[in-house]
């Protein structure tokens, strides 16, 4: 471990601002990029579930219809 | 002249599929077309008539199902004249882009007179109206000596005289043993018979 | 090798592959970007010449190094539907778009954070970087063009025909560039040019590139899952899936 | 007189194809005409470039040490956003009146005809700025030994510039608004264009040779004669199919 203590960890000799703010900006543009297609997806299937069980009791009524 | 069969189809549509906005327009439709046949394709607007033209014709490549062989390559007229404006008729007929043979002065002047345009021969096409431009484009089929012909519509804004004039080319094209597949929502009065495609039932009669 | 090939052009088959790979993926690659990240920040000597602001070289070179390899993928995605008209090469490519210019954007602003201390400035001018923010464009070029089409079957077509376009552009305006750096720029530290890299800096930086790849993997199979729902909603088996995740 | 219909087609048919090299003269010599025909057109990109030189003193001072600086980069920047802006109409009229389908059916090869389109496009683009360039070359204290670096430098990379514009145009063609669009696409393509033809002129500035990035401009105006035809054609097929 190079940093004897917490705050030298977090002053880095002076570049601690620099590499903290490229890391944590690197690590919300990593957590978006994984989380926004998570979310689209889930998003995606429970639309669609709900189209299925909705088309669902009306084709009841008119099921003839349909075929 | 018979029909001869056993020649090669000019055009063969091998089970086209087309979807459009999530209503499938046709599917499993095939169609070969030989040589002395004239085709019809029947369908209210929205059908799919231009669409199918389009697969036909080969501007349209991707998107739908099925296959066409073209062996021959076919004169195309769709909705738009493809007529520039700064362009006279005759250097519109004579550079046309569509890769036609070279025309002579004299041949372009009989096929713009059948179509009532002598005398605008030289004048920029921008002076000319709308139905012009479209006699101008028309005035291919008695220039090209193309096999196949593929018209979208042709008489949309031609006269009277236009349309029988066109229709006794179509037929006699037909008779020489070319051939024709063409979309019009006019009946169609053709000395040679009419193989008709209707695109709601996907039915070939 | 073939039936693999042609098995690929099928939706649902696609759909599941992609799902069991992300099962065993996503976690891998939590654990290597964390354990790099650790690594580099911690467990690495400082720099003697930059002292610390040199870690940020362990987001910086694998993110470049990934967006660029991100580029090669959908070009050659793009190709792929072009030739051989696979719909599914071409949700590849719309998916692989927006994570490389994610990534490209992620090694552009480490790269102008580490300029700061090193030089002073927000923005070096310098080969990699610019050359980096070209790539960027690129990227924004393929994706504007999606956008801006109606029908998306022509839109994927078209961004097959830029994306091979830019490929082929790629090395002539990375070399055009080193070049036009050199010929303005007298050869002061080069930005880049750290090869006598010592092996303690370097097997983290190894590692962060490989959990980089991992990520791209990761988000691009994540995008064509999302993007297979989307285009193939209408058919069976994505009502099958839809129910079965309705049900539970 | 009764034209002589052809008796039977089935011994084939489009009997008087003219070759590739006929039909890609005639278009070259339609697009050409075309152009003659309204001059403003061919004016338009010359007057921009007149009028964009003008801002730079007007932006950098008038002092003319500062200016020769700046002369070749200004030069070619100014000449590359001209270029620009008309490639977004080289297709563009052909697509609005059909013209563009009628060349996508055609026997002949797409790849020659949109090298004819792209060529007729530089003779009245191109040429013209390169022409025309010396003029605002002094106007910006260019010493006259770089001018003929300028012409030549110029000259090619106008071509470069008009092919890769052609692909911009070919893929939006089909777009309403494509215009800005359009740079968005091309302009990083341009850039390495932009490098060595700058290049070649402060060469020839400071007295070096000019000869090796001429060179260089030279392959990459080979390359793009190869590929960009290639790509344009693609381009154009699926803008007519969107």
């Amino acid at each position: 471990m190079y940093f004897d203590s917490l705050q030298g960890l977090l002053m880095m000799n002076g570049h601690g601002m620099y590499v903290w703010s490229a890391y944590l900006a690197a690590i919300a543009i990593i957590m978006t990029l994984l989380v926004v297609p998570m979310r689209r997806r889930a998003r995606l299937l429970q639309q669609l579930a709900r189209e299925a069980n909705g088309s669902e009791d009306k084709t009841v009524g008119n099921a003839r219809v349909e075929q | 002249m018979p029909i001869s069969v056993n020649d090669a189809p000019l055009l063969a549509a091998q089970s086209l599929g087309l979807v459009r906005g999530g209503r499938e327009l046709f599917h499993d439709l095939s169609v070969e077309v030989y040589g002395g046949q004239l085709w019809q394709i029947e369908g209210a607007n929205g059908a799919g008539k231009t669409s199918l033209m389009r697969i036909l014709c080969g501007l349209s490549r991707y998107g739908f199902e099925g296959k066409v062989l073209r062996p021959v390559t076919p004169l195309y007229l769709g909705h738009q004249t493809a007529v520039k404006a700064l362009l006279s008729p005759r250097e519109n007929l004579q550079w046309h882009v569509s890769g036609a043979g070279l025309y002579s002065d004299d041949q372009v002047d009989d096929a713009l007179a059948r179509l009532g345009l002598r005398g605008y021969e030289d004048v920029p096409s921008h002076t000319l109206s709308a139905g012009q431009h479209r006699r101008v484009n028309l005035a291919r089929l008695f220039l090209s000596d193309a096999c196949l012909w593929l018209l979208d519509e042709p008489f949309t804004a031609i006269d009277k005289q236009g349309v029988d004039e066109t229709q006794s080319l179509l037929a006699s094209h037909v008779d020489g043993g070319g051939a024709v597949v063409m979309t019009s929502h006019q009946a169609l009065q053709v000395s040679c018979n009419v193989n008709t495609l209707n695109l709601v039932q996907g039915v070939v009669s | 090798m073939w039936t693999f090939f042609h098995k690929l052009g099928s939706p649902p088959w696609l759909y599941a592959i992609a799902g069991t790979i992300l099962r065993w993926l996503v976690p891998i690659t939590l654990i290597a970007l964390v354990a790099g990240m650790i690594w580099g920040l911690l467990f690495t000597p400082p720099d003697f010449r930059q002292g610390d602001s040199y870690r940020i070289i362990y987001i910086h070179v694998p993110a470049a190094v990934v967006a660029l390899a991100g580029y090669y993928v959908m070009a050659i995605a793009g190709a792929i539907s072009l030739i051989w008209r696979m719909k599914m090469a071409d949700v590849v490519m719309r998916a692989a778009a927006p994570v490389g210019a994610a990534l490209t954007f992620i090694a552009l602003l480490t790269g102008a954070i580490w300029g700061k201390p090193t030089w002073g400035t927000w923005w070096v001018w310098d080969a990699r970087i610019t050359s980096m923010l070209i790539l960027l464009f690129l990227y924004l070029g393929v994706v504007a063009l999606y956008e801006s089409f109606d029908n998306k079957e022509a839109a994927g077509k078209a961004c097959a025909v830029l994306s091979l376009v830019g490929m082929v552009n790629i090395p002539i305006v990375y070399k055009s560039v080193d070049w036009w750096y050199s010929l303005h720029q007298p050869a002061s530290i080069k930005f880049t040019g750290e090869s006598t890299i010592d092996p303690s800096m370097l097997y983290p930086l190894l590692l962060m590139i490989a959990a980089f790849y991992a990520l791209f993997t990761c988000c691009l199979l994540m995008n064509i899952r999302a993007e297979l729902l989307q285009r193939e909603s209408r058919t069976q088996w994505v009502k099958k899936i839809a129910s079965e995740k309705g049900a539970d | 007189m009764q034209r002589q219909h052809p008796q039977s087609c089935s011994r084939g048919c489009l009997l008087s194809v003219p070759h590739t090299g006929q039909f890609c003269a005639r278009v070259l010599r339609r697009q050409l005409l075309l152009a003659v025909r309204r001059p403003i057109e061919i004016g338009n990109p010359l007057l921009f470039f007149a009028i964009v030189i003008v801002l730079f003193p007007l932006g950098l001072g008038p002092s003319p040490e500062r200016l020769v600086s700046f002369a070749p980069g200004v030069l070619w920047i100014t000449a590359l956003l001209s270029n620009l802006l008309t490639s977004d109409a080289v297709f563009r009229s052909d697509f609005d009146d059909g013209s563009l389908e009628q060349l996508i059916l055609a026997p002949q090869p797409l790849f020659f005809s949109a090298l004819a389109y792209i060529l007729a496009h530089w003779l009245t683009t191109g040429l013209l700025l390169a022409a025309v360039s010396p003029v605002f070359a002094l106007m910006l204290n260019l010493p006259v030994s770089a001018l003929g670096a300028l012409f030549v430098s110029l000259l090619l990379g106008t071509a470069v510039l008009s092919l890769l514009g052609g692909i911009g145009a070919a893929l939006t063609v089909g777009l309403k608004r494509g215009g800005i669009l359009i740079s968005l696409l091309i302009l990083p393509l341009y850039m390495p264009v932009l490098i060595f033809g700058t290049a070649a002129v402060q060469a020839a500035m400071t007295g070096a040779p000019s000869g090796p990035y001429l060179a260089i401009l030279g392959a990459m105006l080979s390359l793009a004669i190869a590929l960009a035809p290639l790509a344009i054609a693609t381009g154009l097929k699926v803008s007519i199919d969107a």
